[in-house]
C-alpha cells in the first residue's frame, strides 16, 4: 500500500482488531489481541522504515479526508519525527502490555482486550492528527476505553477512581476545546482574509491556526494559553492538577497503568508541544517562567511525597509526576536542547516507568498486595525479577548510561542555558529533584528488593514457621522475561546511543519553536507582550510595507 | 338612585371583599382540618362575590352579578365533591388532619 | 406610589398581628386582646377612609354607606372567627354569619336577588352539607365526651408565615384599590367602556312596568326593573353558554359525588 | 615491550566484557566460579596495556581516541572518547595495578559465598566505570564514570543484602554521592554555558594556562574578562569532588561503607573511587585557578578533614572503621597537597597529591586486606577490644600489616613518608611565599604535622592491640558470608571443624557452629597478592625519589602545559625546606609509634588509665562527634516528616478542593429538596408567596413606568 494510506491503516488496525476480539471466543481473545497488537506494531515499523529521517521536521505522509466541508473539518493525518517516535513508543508498549497481561486477566478477557485495542487506536489517532478537531476528538476518546478498563478491571476503589479520572480530565479538555474554537473563529474572521494562506474561512488545520496565532494580541494569546494548559496540565499531571493521578494509577489494572503512565501522560505534553505553545507563542514565552515554576514545585513536591508512600503503585505514580515535571521544564525552556531533551524524556519515561509498573504488576500477580511493608528481601527468592526491578528503578532515576539520564540532563541543560526564558536557578532547584529521586527509589528498592526475606502472608497460606525455608515463590517465567527484556534493551540502547533519535527530533523541534525565537529576538526593548506581527514589523522597520493588518486584528 | 357607584365607595366594598378573601387564604394555609380548609375556599368565593357585585354596581351592568351566579354553582359543585372526598379520606385514615397525607414528598 | 397610603400598610400589619393573636393555641391564647386590636385596626382604617368620603360630591349615593360599615364589620369579624375557632362546627356556623353579612352588603348594592340567592344556596345548601360532614367525621372520632378539640384543630400550621403572606397580598390589593381610586378621586368613574349592554328596558315590551312607563310616555328607568329580572335577562341573553356549562358542571359533580359515595360503601363492606 | 598507543582504547571494554560474563555466570550455578578469573584477567590485561603504552605517552598534545558519538544535539556534542596523558597513565596504573591484586585476593576471600559471580561482575563493572572516569575526554563522560562508580559502590556495599545495615549503608553512600554529583552536574552545565563545550582539551585551553591564572591569583589582582559566573565553576566542581572523596561536608558515607565485603573497601573505598575527587581537581587545575579563592579553600577543607578524621580514628574500636577514617584523613592530605599549588613551590606540588594518592593506594589496600584476613580467620570478628596477641597464630598477616602501618604512619624511607612529606613541604613552602593566603597555608602546615602524629599513633595503637600482648580472642558470629544458611555443603577450603584448643580464655561465650580459632589464610590465593602490595608500599617511595616517574608525569600532564617549573635558584632554597620537613615528619612518626607502643603494648593498664581520664572526650570521639545522629535529626528526620505532611496536605487540601468542586452541583440539589415535603399547605404557601411576589413586581414595574 502506498505510503500515504499507511497512517489510516495503522489507526484502523487496532480498531479492527478490537472488533475481531469482540467476535472471537473468550479463550481466543488473548491470542487475537496479541496478533493485532503485533500487526499494528509491524505497521508502525513499516511507517518508520518509509519515514524520511533527514527531513524530520516536515509532516510526512499527509492525507486528509473530508468530513464537514462547511467548517473545514476533515480527518487530516501527517507525522513528523516527534509524533513518529511517540507512535513507536505506543505500539511497542501496547504489544508488551498485551503479552504481560496474559496471566492476570482471566475473566471477561474479551471485554478487556476490546477496550485495550480501542484505547490504542485513540492514542495513535492523537499522535497522527494534523487537524485540531480530529486531535481533540481522539484526545477525548481515549477517556472512554480507560474509564471502562479502570471501572471494570481495577482493584478496590475502581469506580471512584474511574469517575474522578473521567470527569477531571474531561472538564479540563473542554476548556482546551474552547481555546481551539476561539482561534479557529479568529481565523475565520473576514478581515483576516489574505493575510496568510487559509485565512478568512473556517479551517481547523493546525498550520493555518499556527499562522492565525501570530496575529493574536498578547491578551488573547494569554487566555488561549490558559485554556490550552487547563486541559493538557490535567492530562499530564502538572503540579496543582495531579490529585486524580495517584488514585487512578493505583486502582487501574497493570495494563491500564502502564499505558496511562507510558503514553497517556505524553498526550498532555504532546498537546502542549503541538497546540499550546504554537497557538500562543508570545504568551508561552512570557509565561514560561510561571509554568516552569509549577513544574519545579511539582518535581520536588511529588518527589518528597513519594518517600512517604506505603503503596508501591502510588509511589511510582507520584514519581512519574515528578519525572513529567522535568518534561514540562524542558518544554518551556523553549530552546532546541530543552525541547529536544523533553521529547526524548517523554519516550524514555514511557519505557522506564512503564517497565516499573509491569514489574509491580508481576509482583501483584504473585502476592495480590501492593503494600511495601508486607514484603522485603525478594532478591533472595526472585533474583531475575530483582535484577529487572533494580535496573528499571535506576533507569527511571537517571543513572548515566541509561535512558533517564540523557533526558533528564538535556532538559536541565536546556533550562540552564535558556537565559531569556528560564535560567540556572530553575535547573539548580530541579536538580535537587534528582537527589530526592535517588532517595525515594532507593527507599523502595531497599525495602522491597534488598533486606531480610519477608513474604507477604497470603490470606490462605499458613504462616511459614520461623527458620523454615521460604515457601516456593515462582521467579519470572519465560513470558514475563520476554516482556521485560526488550524494554531493558531499549533503555540501554537509548541510554548509550541517543544521538540518532536526538538528530531526528532536532528539525521538528526547531520548526515548532522558530516563532518563539523570532519573538524573543525581536522584542529586545518592548515587553514580551508584542504579538508576532508587531515583532516582525519591528524587525522590518525599514521595510516600507508596514502591514496594516495587525491593527484590524485587534 | 341609578347613579353609578363612586370610586371611593367601590374601594370600600373591594376592601371588604379583599379582607374576606385574604382571611380565606390564611385559613386555608393555617387550619389543618380538611373540612375547614374547604370551608376557607368557600370563604374565598364569598370575598370574590362581594367584589363582583360591587363592580357590577359600579359599572351599572349585570355581568358582575351573573358571574356571582356562576360562582355559586362552582362553589356548590366543589363543595359536593370535596366533602365526598373528605369523607373518603377520613375513612381511609380515620383522621381529618391534612398532614397525614404527605407521602408525595420530594 | 403617588403618596404611599401608609395608613393601609399600618392597618394591614396590625390586622395581621391581631389575627395571629387570635389563632387557637394549646396554651393561653390572648384572643380577646387580638379581637380588640383587630377591631381597632379596622376601625382606624375606616375612620381614616371616611375622612375622604365627605369630600365626595353630594350627589353620590353615599347615604347607604353607614349600613356598609355595619355589615362589613360583621362579615370580617365572623370571617376571623371562622378561621380562629378551634371547633369545626362553630367555624361552620360563623361562616353562615359571614354569608348573611355579605348578603346585607349585596342589598346595599341593590342586588337584592343575589343576596337572597346567596343565603338560600350558600347558607341553606352548602353549609348544611358541611355541618353534616363535620358531625359525621367528628362524631365517629374518639369518644366525643372530652371537649378538647382534636390535635389537628388546635394547633395551626405555620401561622406566622401564612399570616404574613396573607396580609402581604392584602397590602398589595389595597394599594392597588386605593391608590388607583384614591389618587384620582375627583375623576369621573371609569366605566368598563361604553359597550352597548342589552338594555333590559328595550327588551321588555309587554311587561306591566314597561307598559306602565309607556303610558307615562318615558322609557322605564333603571330601577323600574327589579334586580331578579335583570339577572335573569342578563343571564339568558348575555351568558347562554355560561348557563349551559353551569348546568353540566352541576350534573358532573352530582355524578362524581355518587361515584365517590359508592366507593365508600364498598370500602366499608370490604373492611 | 611497548604497545601501540591505540591499544589503550581496550582498557575500559575488557572489564565491561568481564562484567557481562560475570552477569551470565550469575544465572548458571555451575559457571559461578568462572566469574573471578574473567574479572582478574581483564584488569590484568588493562594493567599490562598501561605499562606497555607508558613510554608512548609523551609531553606533546595528549591523544584523543573516539569510540562513538554518545549525545549530539544542536551544538552540544558529547562522544565516547578517551583522553590519554601522563596523569591518566598514573591513575590507570593505580587502578589496574591495585585492582588486579585486590581481585586476586578477593577470589580467595569470597570463595564459597552465594553471590560470588555477582561480586566479580560488580567489581569488573566498577573497573570499567573507573577507567572511563579516568580516561574520559569530556566532562559528560567523566560524569558517566562518576555516577557509574557510585552505582557499583552501591551494589557492592549492599552486597550482603540480607543485612539491613548493609542496605542502609549502601543507600546512604549512593544518596550522599548523588548530592555531590548534583553540584558536579551544575558545574558541568556552567562550564558548558560559559565555554560552550564540555570537552576537556578545549575547556583547559580556553580556561587560560595555569601560570597566568596562578600569577593573577597570587598577586590578588584578578581581572575577570569572562562573565562573573566563571568563578562559581570551581566551587561547584569542588563540592562534587568532596562528595565523591568523602571530604568534610559529605564524608559520612565512607565509614558506613565498611559494611561491604573487605576487598570492596580496599579497592573502592581506599584506593580508587575515593581518589576520583583528587584526580578531578588535578585534571582541571587551570579551571580551579580561575578563582583566587578556590584552591586555598580546597586546601583548607583538606586540612580540616585530615585532622577531624584522625581524631575520630583515635578512639574507634572497629578495625575497618579505623582504616576508613584514616583513608578520609589521608584524602584530606591529598586535597591539601593539590590545593597548595603555587608558582613558588620547589616542584609542581600537585605532584605531592598524586604521589600520595599513588602510595596511599598501595599501603591502604594492604591494610584493608590484612584486616580482611584477620576478620576472615576470626569468623567476622572486627572489634579491637575482643582480640589481642594474634601474631603467633597469624605471623605472615601480622608482618604484612606491620609494613602497611609503617607506610601509613610515614616511618622514614617508607613510601608514605616520602609522599606525605612532599605535601607538607609544599604547604609549608606556600605558607612562606607571598601569596595572600600565606597564613592559611602555614596553619595548614601545623595541622598536617599534628595529623601525621595522630596517624602514627592510631595506626600502631591498632597494630599493637591486635598482634601483641596476651593471646586472647572471641570468635565472631556471622563469619561474613560463609555461614549463611543454605550455603552449599561440599565446599573446599575452610571447613576444618575441630575442637578449640584450650586457650587461656576459650571463646565459650559465643556458640558458633564452626569452632575454630584464628589461623593463617591460604597463601596462594590471599597472602601472595598482599606481598606484592607490601613491596609496592615499601618500594614506591624509593623508586619515585630515584626515577621521579610521577613528578615527570604530572609536569607533562595537560593541566600543567603552560606551567614553568621553578628556576634552579629557587629550587635550591626550596630544597632545604624539603629536607627539614623530611626530618620533622620522620621524627614525628617515630615519636607517635613509640607512644602507641608504650600505651598499647608494654603498659596497657596505663593506656586504660589515660582513656578513663579523658573518658568524656573518648566517648565523643567514639561516637564520631555524633555526626550521624545530628545528620539524622537535622536533615533526614525533618525531611521525612515534611514528606508525610505534604502527603497529608496533598490528599486533604488539593484533593479536597477538587472534590469540593465536584460536590457543588450535588449540594445545590440537596438544598432545594426540603421545599418538596409533600404537604398540601406547604405548596399552598409556596403559591401564595409566588403570587404576592409577582404582584409586587408587576406593581413595582408599573410604578416604575409611571415614574418616568
Amino acid at each position: 500500500m502506498n505510503s500515504n494510506t499507511l497512517i489510516p491503516a495503522m489507526i484502523l488496525a487496532p480498531f479492527a482488531g478490537a472488533l475481531v476480539v469482540a467476535l472471537s471466543r473468550e479463550s481466543h481473545a488473548r491470542a487475537v489481541a496479541a496478533f493485532w497488537a503485533l500487526f499494528t506494531f509491524a505497521i508502525s515499523l513499516l511507517l518508520a522504515w518509509r519515514f524520511d529521517w533527514h527531513q524530520g521536521g516536515e509532516t510526512q505522509f499527509p492525507l486528509s479526508v473530508e468530513w464537514v466541508a462547511a467548517f473545514g473539518l476533515n480527518f487530516s493525518f501527517g507525522i513528523d519525527s516527534i509524533s513518529l517516535w511517540l507512535i513507536l513508543l505506543t505500539t511497542f508498549l501496547q504489544t508488551l502490555v498485551v503479552f504481560a497481561t496474559f496471566a492476570s486477566v482471566t475473566q471477561r478477557a474479551k471485554e478487556f482486550y476490546f477496550w485495550l485495542l480501542i484505547l490504542q487506536s485513540a492514542m495513535l489517532g492523537t499522535f497522527v492528527a494534523t487537524d485540531a478537531v480530529f486531535f481533540y476528538i481522539c484526545f477525548e476518546f481515549t477517556l472512554v476505553p480507560l474509564y471502562f478498563l479502570i471501572g471494570i478491571f481495577g482493584s478496590a476503589q475502581r469506580t471512584a477512581a474511574a469517575r474522578v479520572f473521567f470527569l477531571y480530565t474531561f472538564t479540563g479538555s473542554m476548556i482546551t476545546f474552547a481555546g481551539v474554537l476561539y482561534v479557529a473563529w479568529f481565523n475565520s474572521q473576514p478581515e483576516m482574509a489574505g493575510l496568510y494562506a487559509g485565512a478568512g474561512e473556517w479551517s481547523f488545520d493546525m498550520q493555518t491556526l499556527y499562522l492565525a496565532a501570530h496575529h493574536l494580541t498578547a491578551a488573547q494569546q494569554t487566555w488561549i494559553l490558559v485554556a490550552m494548559l487547563a486541559g493538557f496540565a490535567v492530562k499530564l499531571p502538572l503540579f496543582p492538577f495531579h490529585t486524580w493521578q495517584p488514585l487512578t494509577y493505583a486502582e487501574a489494572p497493570t495494563a491500564g497503568t502502564v499505558l496511562l503512565a507510558g503514553v497517556m501522560a505524553k498526550l498532555g505534553s504532546y498537546g502542549m508541544l503541538r497546540l499550546a505553545i504554537p497557538l500562543a507563542p508570545a504568551a508561552a514565552l512570557h509565561y514560561a517562567p510561571v509554568i516552569a515554576t509549577l513544574a519545579v514545585i511539582g518535581i520536588l513536591y511529588t518527589a518528597l511525597i513519594c518517600w512517604a508512600q506505603k503503596d508501591l503503585k502510588k509511589l511510582v505514580a507520584y514519581s512519574s509526576i515528578s519525572h513529567l515535571g522535568f518534561v514540562v521544564l524542558g518544554l518551556f525552556a523553549l530552546n532546541t536542547i530543552g525541547v529536544g531533551g523533553s521529547v526524548f524524556y517523554m519516550v524514555s519515561h514511557g519505557l522506564s516507568t512503564g517497565a516499573l509498573f509491569l514489574c509491580i504488576g508481576m509482583l501483584h500477580e504473585r502476592f495480590q498486595t501492593r503494600e511495601m511493608s508486607q514484603m522485603s528481601g525478594l532478591a533472595k527468592v526472585m533474583p531475575v525479577w530483582a535484577f529487572f526491578m533494580v535496573f528499571f528503578s535506576l533507569a527511571s532515576v537517571g543513572l548515566p548510561g541509561l535512558n533517564g539520564f540523557v533526558g533528564e540532563f538535556l532538559t536541565l541543560l536546556g533550562a540552564f542555558t535558556a537565559e531569556k526564558v528560564l535560567g540556572p536557578v530553575y535547573a539548580g532547584i530541579a536538580g535537587i529533584g534528582m537527589i530526592l529521586a535517588a532517595i525515594y527509589i532507593l527507599h523502595m528498592v531497599g525495602k522491597v528488593v534488598w533486606g531480610p526475606l519477608k513474604l507477604p502472608r497470603l490470606a490462605d497460606a499458613p504462616a511459614p514457621a520461623a527458620g523454615e525455608p521460604a515457601p516456593k515463590v515462582a521467579d519470572l517465567g519465560f513470558r514475563e522475561i520476554a516482556v521485560l527484556a526488550p524494554l531493558a534493551v531499549a533503555c540501554l540502547a537509548l541510554g548509550l546511543a541517543p544521538t540518532p533519535m536526538l538528530r531526528s527530533l532536532e528539525p521538528a523541534v526547531d520548526r515548532l519553536i522558530a516563532p518563539m525565537q523570532e519573538v524573543a529576538a525581536a522584542d529586545v526593548s518592548s515587553p514580551a507582550h508584542t504579538t508576532l506581527t508587531q515583532a516582525r514589523a519591528a524587525a522590518q522597520a525599514a521595510a516600507p510595507a508596514g502591514n496594516v493588518a495587525s491593527e484590524t486584528a485587534q | 338612585m341609578d347613579q353609578p357607584l363612586d370610586n371611593l365607595p367601590l374601594a370600600h366594598f373591594l376592601l371588604t371583599g379583599a379582607v374576606i378573601f385574604v382571611l380565606g387564604v390564611i385559613g386555608f394555609l393555617t387550619r389543618r382540618n380538611l373540612i375547614i380548609i374547604f370551608l376557607c375556599t368557600e370563604m374565598m368565593f364569598q370575598g370574590v362575590a362581594i367584589s363582583l357585585v360591587a363592580f357590577s354596581r359600579f359599572h351599572m351592568n349585570m355581568t358582575g352579578q351573573t358571574f356571582v351566579i356562576f360562582v355559586l354553582t362552582i362553589a356548590a359543585a366543589e363543595a359536593a365533591l370535596a366533602l365526598g372526598l373528605v369523607v373518603l379520606l377520613f375513612r381511609r385514615k380515620r383522621t381529618l388532619d391534612a398532614q397525614a397525607w404527605a407521602e408525595l414528598s420530594g | 406610589m403617588s403618596h404611599a397610603p401608609y395608613a393601609l400598610y399600618v392597618a394591614s400589619v396590625l390586622g395581621a398581628l391581631a389575627l395571629l393573636l387570635m389563632m387557637p393555641r394549646n396554651g393561653y391564647s390572648p384572643r380577646k386582646l387580638g379581637a380588640l386590636l383587630g377591631t381597632a385596626s379596622l376601625g382606624g382604617l375606616w375612620l381614616w377612609l371616611k375622612r375622604d368620603l365627605d369630600l365626595l360630591p353630594p350627589t353620590s349615593p353615599v347615604g347607604l354607606m353607614s349600613y356598609y360599615y355595619i355589615f362589613s364589620a360583621l362579615a370580617i369579624g365572623s370571617a376571623v372567627r371562622v378561621i380562629t375557632h378551634p371547633k369545626p362546627v362553630y367555624s361552620a356556623l360563623w361562616f353562615v354569619m359571614v354569608v348573611l353579612a355579605t348578603s346585607g352588603l349585596f342589598i346595599i348594592l341593590n342586588a337584592e336577588f343575589m343576596a337572597f340567592a346567596m343565603i338560600i344556596i350558600y347558607g341553606g345548601a352548602i353549609l348544611v352539607t358541611y355541618v353534616f360532614v363535620i358531625m359525621l367525621a367528628a362524631q365517629s372520632g374518639d369518644a366525643a365526651n372530652d371537649t378538647t378539640p382534636a390535635e389537628y384543630d388546635a394547633v395551626p400550621r405555620e401561622p406566622v408565615a401564612a399570616t404574613a403572606v396573607g396580609f402581604l397580598l392584602l397590602a398589595v390589593l389595597l394599594t392597588v384599590f386605593f391608590d388607583a381610586g384614591y389618587g384620582n378621586l375627583r375623576q369621573a368613574p371609569r366605566h368598563l367602556g361604553q359597550r352597548p349592554t342589552i338594555n333590559a328596558e328595550t327588551l321588555l315590551t309587554n311587561r306591566p312596568i314597561t307598559l306602565l312607563a309607556a303610558e307615562r310616555g318615558e322609557a322605564p328607568k333603571f330601577h323600574d326593573v327589579s334586580n331578579t329580572e335583570r339577572v335573569g335577562i342578563d343571564l339568558f341573553s348575555n351568558h347562554p353558554l355560561g348557563l349551559e356549562l353551569a348546568g353540566v358542571i352541576l350534573v358532573v359533580s352530582l355524578v362524581g359525588a355518587l361515584v365517590i359515595a359508592r366507593k365508600q360503601v364498598e370500602g366499608d363492606a370490604a373492611r | 615491550m611497548t604497545l601501540e598507543l591505540e591499544t589503550i582504547k581496550w582498557i575500559p571494554w575488557l572489564p565491561a566484557l568481564a562484567a557481562v560474563v560475570g552477569g551470565v555466570c550469575c544465572m548458571r550455578k555451575s559457571m559461578r566460579n568462572l566469574a573471578a578469573p574473567a574479572c582478574i584477567l581483564s584488569i590484568l590485561a588493562g594493567f599490562i596495556i598501561t605499562l606497555g603504552v607508558q613510554s608512548k605517552v609523551t609531553v606533546d598534545s595528549p591523544r584523543v581516541f573516539k569510540a562513538f558519538t554518545w549525545i549530539h544535539i544542536e551544538n552540544f556534542a558529547v562522544d565516547f572518547s578517551f583522553y590519554v596523558d601522563p596523569l591518566t597513565i598514573i591513575m590507570l596504573t593505580v587502578i589496574t595495578g591495585v585492582g588486579t591484586l585486590v581481585a586476586w585476593y578477593a577470589s580467595g576471600y569470597m570463595k564459597g559465598d552465594r553471590g560470588y559471580a555477582r561480586f566479580f561482575a560488580a567489581v569488573s563493572l566498577f573497573i570499567f566505570a573507573m577507567t572511563i572516569l579516568v580516561m574520559a575526554d569530556n566532562l559528560f563522560l567523566l560524569y558517566l564514570g562518576w555516577e557509574g562508580v557510585g552505582l557499583c559502590s552501591y551494589l557492592l556495599i549492599g552486597f550482603y543484602y540480607n543485612k539491613p545495615a548493609a542496605v542502609a549503608a549502601a543507600k546512604k553512600a549512593f544518596i550522599v554521592n548523588r548530592i555531590g554529583d548534583l553540584f558536579f552536574a551544575l558545574g558541568i552545565f556552567l562550564t558548558y554555558s560559559h565555554f560552550h563545550t564540555v570537552s576537556l582539551a578545549e575547556v583547559l585551553r580556553s580556561a587560560g594556562d595555569l601560570n597566568t591564572n596562578l600569577h593573577a591569583g597570587g598577586q590578588g589582582v584578578f581581572d575577570l574578562g569572562a562573565a562573573p559566573s566563571v568563578v562559581v565553576i570551581p566551587f561547584l566542581l569542588m563540592l562534587g569532588a568532596f562528595g565523591k572523596s568523602a571530604q568534610l561536608p559529605l564524608y559520612m558515607w565512607l565509614p558506613d561503607a565498611m559494611e561491604g565485603p573487605t576487598p570492596v573497601s580496599a579497592l573502592i573505598h581506599a584506593a580508587t573511587m575515593v581518589t576520583a575527587g583528587v584526580y578531578l581537581i588535578a585534571r582541571l587545575l587551570p579551571l580551579f585557578a580561575l578563582s583566587p579563592y578556590a584552591l586555598p579553600i580546597v586546601a583548607a577543607v583538606g586540612g580540616a578533614t585530615a585532622l577531624f578524621a584522625a581524631t575520630i580514628a583515635l578512639c574507634q574500636c572497629d578495625i575497618k572503621r579505623i582504616f576508613a577514617y584514616s583513608t578520609i584523613s589521608q584524602l584530606g592530605y591529598m586535597f591539601m597537597g593539590v590545593g597548595a599549588v603555587s608558582t613558588a613551590g620547589p616542584t609542581v606540588s600537585a605532584t605531592g597529591a598524586i604521589y600520595h594518592l599513588f602510595t596511599h593506594a598501595f599501603f591502604k589496600a594492604l591494610l584493608f586486606l590484612t584486616a580482611g584476613s584477620v576478620m576472615h580467620s576470626l569468623a567476622g570478628q572486627l572489634d579491637l577490644r575482643k582480640m589481642s596477641g594474634l601474631s603467633k597464630k597469624m605471623p605472615i598477616t601480622s608482618v604484612l600489616m606491620l609494613i602497611g602501618c609503617l607506610a601509613l604512619a610515614g616511618f622514614p624511607f617508607t613510601s608514605g613518608f616520602f609522599s606525605k612529606d612532599l605535601i607538607l613541604a609544599d604547604v609549608v613552602e606556600m605558607g612562606r611565599s607571598n601569596s595572600p593566603f600565606a597564613t592559611l597555608y602555614s596553619v595548614l602546615g601545623i595541622v598536617g604535622v599534628a595529623t601525621a602524629f595522630l596517624t602514627a599513633f592510631y595506626t600502631f595503637r591498632l597494630w599493637f592491640r591486635v598482634f601483641t600482648g596476651p593471646e586472647q580472642y572471641e570468635m565472631g558470629s556471622d563469619g561474613h558470608g560463609h555461614e549463611e544458611e543454605g550455603h552449599d555443603a561440599g565446599k573446599a577450603g575452610h571447613e576444618q571443624a575441630h575442637a578449640p584448643k584450650s586457650g587461656e580464655t576459650a571463646s565459650a561465650a559465643i556458640a558458633v557452629e564452626h569452632h575454630h580459632e584464628p589461623h593463617e589464610v591460604s597463601f596462594v590465593l590471599m597472602n601472595l597478592p598482599l606481598i606484592f602490595l607490601a613491596i609496592g608500599a615499601l618500594g614506591a617511595g624509593l623508586w619515585e625519589s630515584k626515577f621521579g616517574w610521577i613528578h615527570h608525569g604530572i609536569e607533562t600532564s595537560s593541566a600543567f602545559l603552560g606551567y614553568i617549573p621553578k628556576t634552579a635558584s629557587d629550587a635550591g632554597e626550596a630544597h632545604d625546606i624539603h629536607f627539614t620537613m623530611q626530618l620533622i615528619s620522620g621524627s614525628i612518626a617515630i615519636v607517635g609509634i613509640a607512644l602507641a607502643a608504650w600505651f598499647h603494648w608494654l603498659n596497657r593498664p596505663a593506656g586504660e588509665r589515660v582513656a578513663r581520664a579523658f573518658s568524656g572526650l573518648v566517648k565523643v570521639l567514639n561516637n564520631k562527634y555524633y555526626v550521624d545522629e545530628l545528620n539524622d535529626a537535622l536533615i533526614v528526620r525533618p525531611l521525612r516528616t515534611l514528606a508525610d505532611v505534604l502527603f497529608v496536605f496533598d490528599s486533604l487540601i488539593i484533593d479536597g478542593i477538587v472534590q469540593l468542586v465536584g460536590f457543588l452541583p450535588r449540594a445545590l440539589g440537596m438544598s432545594l429538596r426540603p421545599s418538596q415535603q409533600g404537604e398540601l399547605q406547604g405548596y399552598g404557601l409556596g403559591m401564595a408567596f409566588g403570587a404576592a411576589f409577582v404582584l409586587i413586581v408587576v406593581l413595582w414595574s408599573l410604578n416604575l413606568v409611571a415614574m418616568h
